[in-house]
C-alpha cells in the first residue's frame, strides 16, 4: 500500500507579490516543491476559505501562484502581503505531457496563461505561442519567456483584435505539421481549440476547472463525466476529451448539482 | 460467481463507501467498472445544501478528516440524475439523511419511487449541525427512524451506523427489529479535530471532522464484530479497509460487503478491483471460503 | 521556571500518562529525573486484579492497542509503595479505579492519607468489564462519583474522562460542578480491535482495547477543545502527543499541561525532557509564551 | 520522529521442533529475523497467551527459541508440532555489547544457554565456557560448539558435581586476565557470578527477566529498579547491575505488586 506522506497545509509566507495588473496578482514562495507543469496546489487562507491554484512559476527554491480577481476568495488572495501565512496542500493532479521535438502550439486565454507559463519554459524547439486577454493591461507575463507570443485582446489594444482561436487558425492553415497543442484558458475556448485540433488531427492538451474539495479524488466535488479533474486530470488529452460529454457542457455546483456550464459560471463569477 | 445481497446478486463484494466519488452517474457508473459491486451515491437531503467552507478534506497519513458538511442538491433537485441512473446497468445504493424522523421519510419515500436497488439511511453523520448523528446514538431514535421509513419504501433498507454510540450492538438490534435489512458500519470516527498551531486554528472550517482510512480500522472492526453478536441481517462492514487482508479481516468479523471510502486516495479508483483480487487470491491460497471464514473471529468465544 | 499547577509548582507542562510505567518509586523518580514535570501512577484499584492474559499491548505503527486490564496490588497492599513515596522529591499524581462509587470513595480515602499531590479518578477505562468507563459516558454518574470522592480526600482531585462520551464538555462541567479541580482528556479510543486473519481471532486476549498514539491525536484535541469550552478548570491535555508541536496544538486546544504515553515508545523515556524543550523552542521562535497561545484555537468563533 | 514499523504479530508456522530433553524444546522458524546476540521475541500461541523467549539460534533465513517446559504457557509451547502456527513480535531490547579480542568468559545456567548460545558462536578467541545443568539429560547444545564447555550438574551425572560458579571461581584464580563475564541461568546463580566478578574487578554483563506485557516499554510490567527490563536490558552491564536495587532481591507480580523474588519464582513455578 503507497500511503502518500502527510499532506496537511504546509504553512508558508508570501516571499514577494508582483500585481501584474490591478487584478492579478502573483505571489511566490520559498519552497522547493516537486513539480510537473499543470499540477496545481490548494491554497488555504487561514479562517477564510481554500482553492486551487496552477503553479505559475517553478524553480529548485520556490514557486509561485498567479490569481486573477473574480470573486470572494482571489480578491481576498490578491490582498495578500509579503510575510502573510498560507496554508499549501500538494501539488496535484497530473500535468501536461511534454513532447521535446515535437512542434508544439500553446495557446493561452487570460488567467490560463498561469499553468502554460512553465509548460512554454521547458520548451526548446520553435514553438508557435498564442496568449490572449481582454486589454493590454490584462496580459501576463510579458518579457518572461524566450518565444516572443503572438497577442490577442478581445478589444484590438494589444496585438489582434479577437480571438485567440482566430490566431490559432491561421497558424495551422500557414505552417504545416504542429504535432500537440496545449491550451488553457476559458473553457468555451478550450472546447473551440479542442474542435480546431480535432478538424484538423492535431493531439490537444487542455487543463480544466472545476469545484474541489480534496484535491485528492476523493470527494467527488470535481467529477466531469467519468473522470476525475483534481486526480485524472486537470489536463486531459483528446482521446478523453472526445468522451467526456461534460466538457463544455455541465459542471457541479458545490451542492453537487449538475447545472449547464454558464450557469457555473454565473454562479462562480457572480 | 456472483454475490448475492438483499435479493439482488453483486459481482463482488466490495461497496462504494457514501460520500466518496458517488456524485453523478457517470461516476458511479466508472467506480463499478473498476470493479465495485455496489455503489453508494453520496448522501441525499431533505434541502439543498452547499456543504462546508473548505478546507473540508484533509490527508494525515494514517488516514483523513473532513467535513465536507452533507452538501446535496436536495432530493427534489435531481431529476437529470434520477433520468439517468434509470438506464444504469449496475445496482445502486442511495444514501439520504434527514433532520427529523418526518424528513428522513419524506426523502426516502420520494427517492424510493425512482427505484434505487437499495436505501441507506445515514443515521450517522458527525458533519452537520443537526442531521443524522443523534438517531444513530440513541436505540428509541434509531428504532423510530428505520420504522418510518421501512414503512414508506419499496426497496430494502441498510442503517449505515456510527462508531460514536456507546453500544453499537444495541443499536443495530434496535435497527434489526424496525426493519432494517442490513446494517451499514461505520461512519467516521471522532469528531476529531487538528489545528495548525502557525494559523492557531482548526484546519477544517467547520473546525470539527470525521475521521477515515487505516486509522480507523480497528474500530470499525470493533464495531462490526459487535453487531455481527447482536443481529441476524447481514453488515456492510466500512472503515480502514485497503487491501484483500483488510477486507478479510472485516469478514472475520462478521462482515458480508466490505466498504472502501478512504482506500480510493491511497490505491486509486480501482481499489475495487484490486481488493476484489486479493481477497479471492487470499482464500485460494488458504483452501478456504467466505462461508468458512465469514464471522470466524468468533469462533473461541 | 516552573508551572504552577492547582496549588502545587511543577518543572514543566509535561505529565506522564497513568498506566505507562508508573509502577514503582523507582520507575517514577526516573521518568522524574528525564524531565516530567508530573508523574501519573499507574491506576489504583479496590482489589488485587492481575488484568488480562497476554497479549495485552499491541502496536500499530500509527499508535497502539491495550487491554491490559487495570491489574492493580489493590489499594491496600502498597504499603512499601507508599513507604518509599514519601521521601520522594518530587509531584505524583495517584490515579485510582473503582467499580461503583463506594468503591472509588473507599480507595480514594485512603490513598489520599498517604500524601500523593493529587488524585486523578479514572472514569475512563474501557479495558475491564465493570471498571470505571460507564462513569465517564454519564453526566449523572460522572457528577456523583466526583462529588462523593471529592468529600473524603484532601488533595486536588483530577477527573480523567472518555472521549466515548457524546458530549464530552458537558461530562467536563458535572464533574467541575461537583468539585473537580482539573480535568484530564482524554483516555484511550475506541475500544478497537486487531483480528489476525491467520489465527482468525482477535489479538488481544481481551478480544477489545483502548486504542492510543499519533492516531488518536485528533479525536483527543477535539475533546480538549469541547472541555476548555465547558470549563474554568485546568486541563491535562493527552493523547497522541509526540513532540513539542503537538503539544504546542493541545495548549492551543485548551490544555494547561500535556500528558504522554505511547510516545514513550516512539522517543524513548526521556520524551519528556524533549518535548518540554521543542515546546520552548517554538515559543521562542515565534517570540510568544504559553499564557499567549493557551486556547488560541478558540479565537476567532 | 521515529516511528517503528509495525509491530503486530508476524504469524509464523513452526519448521522443526527438536526435543532437547524431555522438559527443553527448541522451535525453528524460517523468517530473516534482524537480531543480536540477547535480543528476546514475545510469542504468540492463539487463544492461549504470550511470553517473552530469547532467540537462540539465528541464521540469514530463520531462528529459534529453546524453551523449558516450567508452567502452563511453556508446557503448551513444547507441545507444538511442525506446521502449527505461532505469533512472534520483535526482536526486542538490548542484547549483549560483544568484545572480539578480549578473553571472555561464559557462564550458562539451564535454559540461560539459551540467549548465550548465539553470543558463543559469534566468538574467535579462546573463551572460557562454563555450562551447568540439573543432571546429564538437561544439558543443552552439547556439540554445538567449537568450545568444548566445562560441564557440571547438581547430581553430577556429568562433569563437576556442583556448582557454575566453583567452575568460574577456579578459573579466575587459575587462569588470570578474564576480561569480561556474559552469563545467564537462574537470578540467584546470575547475581554469584556478578558478585565473583566484582570482587575480582571483572566487568559483567547478565541477562534478567521479569514478567512481560508490551515488551517495548510502554506498560511497566518489567521495571526492576529504575530500569526498564525488556527495553533496558534485557542484558545489563555492571555498572547498571550495582545501581539496580532490585537485581536479586525483588520483581513484580502479574497485579504489579512487588515481591522478594523466592516468592515471584514460586508463583512463576508453581
Ligand atoms: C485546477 C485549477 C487550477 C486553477 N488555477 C487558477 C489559477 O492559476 N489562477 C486563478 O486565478 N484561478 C485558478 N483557478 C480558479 C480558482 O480556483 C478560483 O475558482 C478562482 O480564483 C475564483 O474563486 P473565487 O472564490 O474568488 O470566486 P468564485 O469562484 O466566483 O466564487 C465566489 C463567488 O461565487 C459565489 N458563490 C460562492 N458560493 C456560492 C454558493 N454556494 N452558491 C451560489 N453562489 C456562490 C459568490 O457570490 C462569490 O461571488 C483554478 C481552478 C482549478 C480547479
Ligand atoms: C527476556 C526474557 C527471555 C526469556 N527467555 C526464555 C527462554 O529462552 N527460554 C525459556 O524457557 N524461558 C524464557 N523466559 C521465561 C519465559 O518467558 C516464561 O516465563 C517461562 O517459559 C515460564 O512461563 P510459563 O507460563 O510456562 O510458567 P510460569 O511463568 O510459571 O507461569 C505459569 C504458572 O504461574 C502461575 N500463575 C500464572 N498467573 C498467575 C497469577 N496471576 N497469580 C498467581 N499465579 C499465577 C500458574 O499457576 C502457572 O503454573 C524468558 C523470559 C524473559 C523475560
Ligand atoms: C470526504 C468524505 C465524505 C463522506 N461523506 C459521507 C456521506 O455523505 N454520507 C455517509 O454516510 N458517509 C460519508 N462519509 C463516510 C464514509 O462513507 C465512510 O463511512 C468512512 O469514510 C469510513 O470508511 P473509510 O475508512 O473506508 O473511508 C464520508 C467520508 C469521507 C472521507
Ligand atoms: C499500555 C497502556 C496502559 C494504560 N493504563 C492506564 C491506566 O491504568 N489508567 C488510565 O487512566 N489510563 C491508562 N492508559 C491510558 C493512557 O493514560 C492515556 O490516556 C492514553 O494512552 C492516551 O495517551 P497517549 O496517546 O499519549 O498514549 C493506558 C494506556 C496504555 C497505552
Ligand atoms: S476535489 Fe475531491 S475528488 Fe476532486
Ligand atoms: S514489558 Fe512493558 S515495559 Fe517492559
Amino acid at each position: 500500500m503507497e500511503i502518500k506522506s502527510q499532506q496537511k497545509p504546509l504553512m508558508l509566507r508570501v516571499e514577494k507579490k508582483i500585481m501584474e495588473s490591478k487584478e492579478f496578482a502573483t505571489l511566490f514562495f520559498k519552497y522547493p516543491l516537486p513539480f510537473i507543469p499543470g499540477q496545481f496546489v490548494m491554497v488555504w487562507i487561514p479562517g477564510f476559505d481554500e482553492k486551487p491554484y496552477t503553479i505559475s512559476f517553478h524553480d529548485q527554491d520556490g514557486f509561485a501562484i498567479t490569481i486573477e480577481a473574480k470573486g470572494l476568495f482571489s480578491k481576498k488572495a490578491i490582498t495578500l502581503d509579503k510575510g502573510e501565512i498560507v496554508g499549501i496542500r500538494g501539488p496535484f493532479g497530473n500535468g501536461f505531457t511534454i513532447h521535446q521535438n515535437k512542434r508544439v502550439a500553446v495557446v493561452a486565454g487570460g488567467c490560463g496563461m498561469a499553468p502554460l507559463a512553465p509548460l512554454v519554459e521547458t520548451l526548446d524547439q520553435e514553438t508557435i505561442f498564442i496568449q490572449g486577454a481582454r486589454t493590454k493591461e490584462f496580459i501576463l507575463f510579458p518579457d518572461r519567456f524566450k518565444f516572443e507570443p503572438q497577442y490577442c485582446t478581445d478589444d484590438g489594444s494589444f496585438g489582434h483584435k479577437g480571438f485567440v482561436t482566430d490566431l490559432l487558425k491561421a497558424s495551422i492553415s500557414s505552417k504545416k505539421n504542429i504535432d500537440i497543442v496545449y491550451t488553457c484558458g476559458p473553457e468555451i475556448m478550450m472546447h473551440k481549440v479542442f474542435e480546431i485540433c480535432e478538424a484538423s488531427k492535431i493531439p490537444c492538451q487542455v487543463s480544466l476547472e472545476r469545484y474541489m474539495r480534496c484535491g485528492f479524488g476523493v470527494c467527488g466535488a470535481c467529477v466531469c463525466g467519468k473522470e476525475i479533474v483534481c486526480k485524472d486530470g486537470p489536463v486531459f488529452e483528446s482521446q478523453t476529451l472526445r468522451n467526456m460529454k461534460d466538457f463544455n457542457t455541465k459542471a457541479l455546483l458545490k451542492s453537487g448539482k449538475a447545472v449547464d456550464l454558464p450557469d457555473y459560471f454565473s454562479w462562480r463569477c457572480k | 460467481m456472483t454475490v448475492p445481497f438483499i435479493g439482488k446478486q453483486l459481482k463482488n463484494r466490495t461497496v462504494l463507501a457514501s460520500g466518496i466519488l458517488g456524485n453523478s452517474k457517470d461516476i458511479l457508473e466508472r467506480v463499478h467498472e473498476q470493479g465495485c459491486g455496489l455503489v453508494t451515491m453520496k448522501s441525499i437531503g431533505p434541502e439543498p445544501r452547499d456543504g462546508h467552507k473548505n478546507p473540508t478534506v484533509i490527508d494525515l497519513g494514517c488516514g483523513m478528516i473532513n467535513a465536507v458538511g452533507l452538501p446535496s442538491p436536495g432530493y427534489q433537485d435531481m431529476e437529470e440524475e434520477w433520468a439517468e441512473l434509470e438506464s444504469r446497468n449496475f445496482p445502486v445504493n442511495a444514501s439520504i439523511y434527514g433532520g427529523s424522523v418526518e424528513e428522513f421519510q419524506r426523502v426516502a419515500k420520494f427517492v424510493s419511487a425512482k427505484g434505487p436497488d437499495f436505501i441507506e439511511i445515514n443515521i450517522s453523520c458527525p458533519n452537520s449541525e443537526k442531521h443524522g448523528m443523534l438517531f444513530g446514538v440513541n436505540r428509541q431514535s434509531a428504532h423510530d427512524v428505520v420504522s418510518a421509513v421501512k414503512k414508506v419504501i419499496d426497496v430494502p433498507l441498510i442503517a449505515k451506523l456510527t462508531p460514536q454510540a456507546i453500544d453499537i450492538g444495541d443499536i443495530a438490534k434496535a435497527c434489526q427489529d424496525a426493519g432494517a435489512d442490513a446494517i451499514c458500519a461505520i461512519n467516521t470516527v471522532g469528531p476529531g479535530m487538528v489545528i495548525d498551531i502557525e494559523a492557531q486554528m482548526p484546519i477544517l472550517a467547520f473546525q470539527k471532522g470525521g475521521l477515515s482510512g487505516p486509522m480507523i480500522k480497528p474500530v470499525a472492526v470493533r464495531c462490526v464484530f459487535d453487531i455481527y453478536k447482536a443481529v441476524t441481517i447481514p453488515i456492510i462492514g466500512l472503515g480502514g479497509i485497503s487491501t484483500g487482508e483488510d477486507a478479510i479481516e472485516m469478514i472475520m468479523a462478521g462482515a458480508s460487503l466490505v466498504g472502501i471510502g478512504s482506500a480510493v486516495r491511497y490505491r486509486g479508483i480501482n481499489v475495487f478491483e484490486k481488493v476484489a483480487r486479493e481477497m479471492d487470491e487470499w482464500l485460494l491460497s488458504h483452501n478456504t471460503s467466505f462461508k468458512e471464514i465469514h464471522g470466524a473471529a468468533h469462533q473461541q468465544n
